[in-house]
């Protein structure tokens, strides 16, 4: 069988489910591969560990990738199972905020490493200044747990609609308490879990034909996933060695997964994609990408073949 | 090409040290030839980068570096002040301040020495890394809950030193305050203070290096949205590698000119002891 | 540990001390025992010594025998495990509070973070003399050791005889009524020696301090002391106490006399005794 | 050296830690408690409060009885070989502090033999040991992680080089200081003897340098603990007690973070021991203590 | 650095050194100057001495006169900043590489975490000796310096005279044909010192060695001596040497005969000449 390794852009968790259903379900070695996957965390950037041929395709979002693209890393989108976008801004209700006009004089805390700049450009296109002055917002960093929000040292906080989400309300707080404004609604949305390699190995003939059959098989193990939620966490719980995840937790999320994945065939949407780069674009102050990548940043070529 | 100009490099850099150390030890020597050492290592650094080709998102070279300190060096300010002055350095002061107090508590009551130490050893091995996520929640994203880190951090290492320090008199030292029937304090202070110095300078030493990595590691728990920290945990996301590498490099600098100083103010102060003597 | 009164001459020494009223140390069955790993080790035993003030008291003895263990005891360093002692009819602690003594060690112990002057000061600072008065008295007792011009200098920059006069000279700076002093003159040469000798004599007959001196080399004992201490070791004990019929003015050649050199011989058997050589 | 005679102190000491550790839990739990039965329309008395502040689910700290049993249930009541063990995770992480340990202390006693022995060594690499400390290592492990990667070596071997980046400095700097401490006399004592060079090193400076060998040993054993922790960050949190606490983190468990905590300092404590026990018996045979 | 023959007398002494060819040391005009930060200290100045092979040469003179430094010299420990040294006719690098020299320093330096008897045996095995010679001779010289016995104990269970007569035994444990003796018997009481000139003496008859000895006391530099060196500071310089007549046999009592005292005088004299005291 031919080797492929895939990294991932985050801990093991029902997120990246279709590929730990694809490899547990043989549909990987029905298309004779032996897949290798290596789960991420906050200090892995995968670009590098593709880059560094750690990995041989990966799972970025695409502003972190196209910022690393723009930073000299030949990176291109070949496949992108994930329709629309889970990101969104949850806030207490008791901080006073029902809608965006409440904003003003609040903290609003984001994950960085580029997740910042859609809420830059949801704020600029509000009037609202970032920089704490009067009449404007402060913009906090926050690291990828709910704990701040929790402890009142934000009033709104990113989270993931199938996962920190449900921290927040696992911790005891009730959905009256919160109020959520998804990025998918806000029009802010940027494209996340896609799968991406490098133009070097697009070069090689033989390579495009390894990822042609990986997205093929992992786009089947999605749509199984889809279908057979319950079965697809407990295949993830399986594959977690931290042993930190909970069945509930991983069932929960594998259904919030489903509902973004399910617009999605594997292939690239163009518009989805000049939309997140026009997000980018406009986030104002220090904008991670300074000029439109165009279309050499993601290819079809490879679900064109895959999806036929 | 660059690999050959590399090997060269090395070779010719080492050469010329072992001739510049061969000669008389004097000031400028002790000052040259570490910087040549620095520099052909930056040469071998460049030349391998280049050479073999690496991708800057994996290992920029030292003259990207060099460029991003410059366009970026605004930034660099800001940061620098964030996390060393404001975090690292009253980190620094208030826990080497507290430990020294609390070395001459515990000092003075064995009971306590005997009881806090050992305890002191375990929770002086609890891993920075898992403090400070619960130091940053107990005293917020700014520079406070960075100098708590460093607290934390220097705190034990600066007693342990210090105890050991206050206890390193000889006999026959302390048996003649005796016979003056000088009393604690003056004892503390005309004998255990002056003879602790070379143990408390040996803790402030470590603790220099360890405040700074304290604080910049503090801020990949959270931050306000500047800090060294910060800058070099986000960069690295976005891959900016130049500016993360040009945050260690003021981090490096920052952190041997802070040891520097120390040792030369160990220097001044402890110029008896023989450790210091030695070297003439 | 405490063995009492077993002893014939040691009864009777403890009779006389009790007539004279004047005792300035008293030492009654002193005893004294270390607990070592290796057992007990019994450095003194019912020691009896009466010293009245202004004596010169000179202690000889086999290395390991306990005059350093003796001395420190009289100065409340060490407590005895048997026995009693008393230093100006109060007890060694109390005394050396009265900060009575002045402390000549074995070796230098100079801080070496203090120059020769600072180092010499300290007492004086400690036991609160004006700063007029320290400068005074530093300069006075440097000269009397022959180290003027040296204050300013380290204790590394000085050869080890140079050392040592200067921790004889911090013992002298400050007044203390008894001067404790333990092989003092070790590293010096013979010259020197003879030198500080007289200056030593001197300073006593000028001061009527009550001096207690250790030596190893028997001349000296006898030119400075009135009264010759032999000890014998394991356990520590007097074997012998001399009164030195020689006057209080002694020059120098003084020590070629016959009394001298009988008192020396008496001194050297004493010695001799202790040891195991033949 | 008699451990005995410390048991009353440290008890005490605990003691204390724990009573105030109750207290500060209850201070900094409260709110939440409070904030919960407000929304809840509930009225908590002080008694229940308190309560309540030591029985949280994520609470903002633990509770010493919630960590211990935590540290029950993972230890005792698991298979060792689960991967919800905290043995299997403290095993692995122990496994590559150990190679960066004994990686670590090779480089450095051999960095110090060369800096004693070279005079261009102590002049030129003493300076660069020390700025190479005072990188942060938590901001290039992950680039040394993927550079590590890229070369074919994975899996314990970069963890035990990020351990051994922490650890050969307090080598170094101890070791060089052990091996000068003989004094100017037995050096030249040595050379009226005309020793080689190399039964200099092994009759004196060897002999002499083992009081600081082992000091720099401990401090080199906590440091390769840390080092291996932050070398398991960005491997991705696949196992080992960084993982541990990582992935605590990204869910809120406190609770699993301060056992995993708790974890990583009875390991080195037990190191510790271990190095201060074979100091010991070398010691002892050496007739020094 | 280097002056030449300036002086007379030592240029008197150059001559008669160069008709006796047989000479073990020769020493012509050696100058040391070391450079502190103070500025230089001349620590010797136009040293010229010969030493015969089997002579027994004593070093007498006031502290920090460079006694220490010129043994250190001879030894090859320290560089003479001018004039010439030859050892057995080479130079003293060549002679130390030769093991000639069995040096006792002026402080013990027994190693530590070593037994009295490792340490004696730890210059046997780097010179590679046998095991059991090394173990036969161990035992023979623990027995001349009265530490039979104590083979297995460590230092620091031994006292400060103890310590000192281990480090002897050390130095004489192999064979070098020229002992450097470096104020040995400092910290010993009389009894013991006199017992332990005996012994070398006897050492020094049966073995020819030869030796160069350092010492504060007169006597013992007479009673021990075939020359004595005064020396006398700033800089380091001989002022005297005496030839003694004193015949190799030499019984304690020959201390108390005319010859014997009038050496001791003439060195008294030379040594007070050294001092700054009338
Ligand atoms: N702290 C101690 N612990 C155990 N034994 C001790 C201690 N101090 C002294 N001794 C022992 O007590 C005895 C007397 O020692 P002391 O120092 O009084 O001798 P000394 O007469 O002063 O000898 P020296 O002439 O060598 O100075 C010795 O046998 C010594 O080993
Ligand atoms: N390493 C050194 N650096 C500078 N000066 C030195 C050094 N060694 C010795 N001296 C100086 O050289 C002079 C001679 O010293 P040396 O040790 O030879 O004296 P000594 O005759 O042995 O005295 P003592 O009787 O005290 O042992 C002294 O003035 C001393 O201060
Ligand atoms: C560079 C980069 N690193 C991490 C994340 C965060 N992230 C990616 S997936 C995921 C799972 C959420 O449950 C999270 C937190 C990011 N957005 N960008
Ligand atoms: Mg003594
Ligand atoms: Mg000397």
């Amino acid at each position: 069988a031919d080797e492929l390794s895939l990294q991932l852009k985050w801990v093991t968790q029902a997120q990246f489910a279709g590929y730990y259903v694809a490899a547990d379900k043989g549909f990987y070695e029905e298309e004779d591969l032996d897949v290798t996957i290596k789960p991420g965390g906050p200090d892995i950037a995968p670009v590098q560990v593709l880059l560094g041929g750690g990995a041989d395709v990966m799972v970025d979002w695409l502003p972190s990738a196209l910022a690393a693209r723009e930073n000299g890393a030949p990176i291109v989108n070949i496949a992108q199972p994930f329709k629309s976008s889970g990101l969104m801004l949850t806030c207490l209700k008791e901080s006073g905020i029902e809608s965006p006009e409440d904003f003003p004089g609040h903290t609003l805390g984001t994950w960085f490493f580029g997740n910042e700049l859609p809420l830059y450009s949801w704020m600029s296109k509000l009037g609202y200044p970032t920089d704490g002055s009067e009449g404007g917002v402060t913009i906090q960093k926050i690291n990828f747990n709910v704990d701040p929000l929790l402890q009142k040292q934000v009033d709104c906080a990113t989270t993931m609609t199938y996962n920190e989400y449900w921290q927040v309300i696992d911790a005891g707080l009730t959905p009256d308490d919160l109020v959520v404004f998804k990025y998918e609604d806000e029009g802010i949305s940027t494209l996340e879990d896609g799968l991406y390699t490098t133009e070097e190995n697009l070069e090689d003939p033989e390579m495009v034909d390894k990822l042609t059959r990986f997205v093929r098989a992992s786009m089947k193990g999605w749509k199984y996933a889809e279908e057979n939620p319950d079965e697809a966490a407990d295949i993830v719980l399986e594959n977690d060695a931290t042993g930190a995840q909970t069945e509930k937790h991983q069932k929960r999320m594998m259904g919030e997964i489903a509902k973004l994945t399910a617009g999605s065939n594997g292939a690239l949407d163009p518009a989805d994609f000049e939309r997140t780069v026009e997000v980018l674009m406009s986030a104002g102050a220090a904008p991670v990408i300074t000029k439109d990548p165009g279309d050499a940043a993601w290819t079809h070529e490879i679900t064109d073949e895959a999806l036929d | 090409m660059w690999i050959v100009l590399g090997i060269l490099a090395w070779a010719g850099g080492w050469a010329l040290n072992v001739w510049l150390a061969g000669r008389a030890r004097s000031r400028a020597t002790a000052l040259a030839v570490p910087v040549i050492f620095g520099l052909t290592l930056i040469f071998v650094w460049e030349a391998a980068v280049r050479g073999f080709g690496i991708s800057p998102v994996l290992l920029p070279p030292p003259s990207a570096i060099v460029a991003e300190m410059g366009t970026s060096s605004h930034i660099l300010w800001e940061d620098f002040v964030q996390t060393v002055i404001k975090g690292a350095l009253t980190g620094f002061v208030i826990g080497c301040a507290a430990a020294l107090g609390t070395a001459i508590v515990v000092d003075r009551f064995d009971f306590l020495r005997r009881g806090l130490l050992p305890v002191g050893n375990f929770v002086a091995a609890l891993p920075i890394i898992g403090i400070a996520p619960i130091l940053v929640m107990w005293f917020g994203f700014d520079w406070q809950s960075k100098a708590a880190v460093v607290v934390v951090m220097v705190f034990f290492p600066m007693l342990v030193n210090t105890v050991e320090g206050l206890r390193d008199t000889s006999a026959m030292q302390r048996d003649l305050m005796r016979t003056y029937a000088a009393g604690y304090w003056t004892t503390l202070l005309k004998l255990r203070l002056p003879a602790a110095m070379p143990f408390i300078f040996n803790g402030l030493k470590l603790a220099t290096t360890l405040a700074l990595i304290g604080a910049i590691v503090a801020e990949f728990f959270g931050s306000p949205i500047r800090g060294m920290g910060f800058r070099i945990s986000t960069s690295v996301g976005l891959l900016a590698l130049d500016l993360v590498w040009a945050e260690i490099v003021v981090a490096a600098i920052a952190g041997s000119a802070f040891y520097g100083g120390v040792a030369l103010l160990e220097k001044a102060v402890t110029f008896w002891h023989p450790s210091q003597r030695g070297q003439g | 540990m405490r063995e009492r009164g077993t002893d014939r001459a040691s009864h009777n020494k403890r009779e006389h001390g009790t007539m004279t009223g004047s005792a300035i140390i008293d030492a009654r069955d002193v005893s004294l025992t270390f607990q070592t790993n290796d057992g007990p080790v019994h450095a003194l035993r019912d020691v009896n010594l009466q010293v009245e003030k202004g004596d010169f008291v000179s202690f000889i003895g086999p290395s390991g025998c306990g005059k350093t263990t003796f001395l420190r005891v009289m100065a409340d360093l060490e407590q005895p495990t048997g026995g009693d002692i008393h230093v100006n009819g109060v007890s060694p602690e109390e005394a050396r509070r009265q900060r009575a003594y002045g402390y000549v060690f074995q070796a230098a112990g100079l801080y070496p973070w203090r120059t020769i002057g600072g180092n010499i000061r300290l007492p004086l600072e400690i036991m609160g003399y004006d700063r007029s008065v320290q400068a005074q008295r530093v300069k006075e007792v440097l000269e009397l050791v022959d180290l003027a011009g040296f204050e300013k200098k380290y204790p590394w920059q000085l050869s080890g005889g140079m050392q040592q006069r200067a921790s004889i000279a911090r013992a002298l700076a400050f007044e203390a009524d008894i001067l404790l002093m333990d092989e003092p003159f070790g590293a010096l040469d013979e010259i020197v020696r003879d030198h500080l000798n007289e200056q030593l004599l001197a300073l006593w007959a000028r001061t009527q301090k009550t001096i207690c001196f250790v030596t190893h080399s028997i001349p000296e004992a006898v030119y400075l002391s009135t009264k010759i201490v032999v000890m014998s070791p394991r356990p520590g004990r007097i074997t012998d106490v001399i009164e030195s019929p020689l006057p209080k003015e002694r020059p120098l050649d003084i020590r070629d006399t016959p009394e001298f050199l009988e008192i020396a011989h008496r001194v050297r058997e004493g010695l001799r005794a202790g040891h195991a050589y033949d | 050296m008699a451990p005995m005679r410390n048991i009353l102190p440290v008890l005490t000491v605990i003691a204390a830690i724990v009573v105030i550790w109750y207290g500060a839990a209850v201070w900094l739990n409260a709110q939440w408690v409070l904030d919960t039965a407000a929304r809840q329309d509930r009225e908590v008395g002080a008694a229940e409060l308190v309560m309540e502040t030591w029985s949280q689910d994520k609470p903002q700290l633990p509770a010493p009885h919630q960590v211990v049993t935590e540290l029950w249930q993972t230890t005792v009541e698991k298979n060792i070989t689960s991967k919800r063990s905290l043995v299997y995770h403290a095993w692995v992480t122990l496994s590559a502090t150990l190679a960066g340990f004994g990686l670590g202390t090779a480089l450095g006693f051999a960095l110090a033999v060369g800096i004693v022995y070279m005079r261009v060594m102590d002049m030129s690499v003493m300076p660069w040991v020390i700025a190479s400390q005072t990188i942060p290592i938590l901001a290039i492990a992950p680039m040394i992680i993927v550079v590590l990667n890229a070369m074919g070596l994975s899996g314990l071997l970069p963890k035990a080089m990020i351990s051994m980046y922490l650890s050969f400095f307090p080598v170094v700097v101890g070791m060089v200081k052990g091996l000068r401490a003989p004094s100017r006399m037995q050096l030249d004592q040595m050379r009226t003897w005309n020793a080689s060079k190399t039964q200099e090193f092994f009759k004196l400076r060897l002999p002499s340098s083992m009081p600081y060998f082992f000091t720099s040993l401990k401090i080199a054993m906590a440091a390769s603990l840390v080092g291996a922790i932050v070398g398991e960050l960005p491997t991705g949190a696949v196992a080992g007690l960084g993982a541990r606490l990582l992935a605590g983190s990204y869910y809120g468990q406190t609770i699993q973070i301060w056992s995993a905590l708790f974890m990583a300092a009875a390991v080195a404590a037990a190191m510790v021991g271990l190095i201060g026990f074979v100091q010991r018996l070398t010691l002892k045979r050496m007739g020094m203590n």
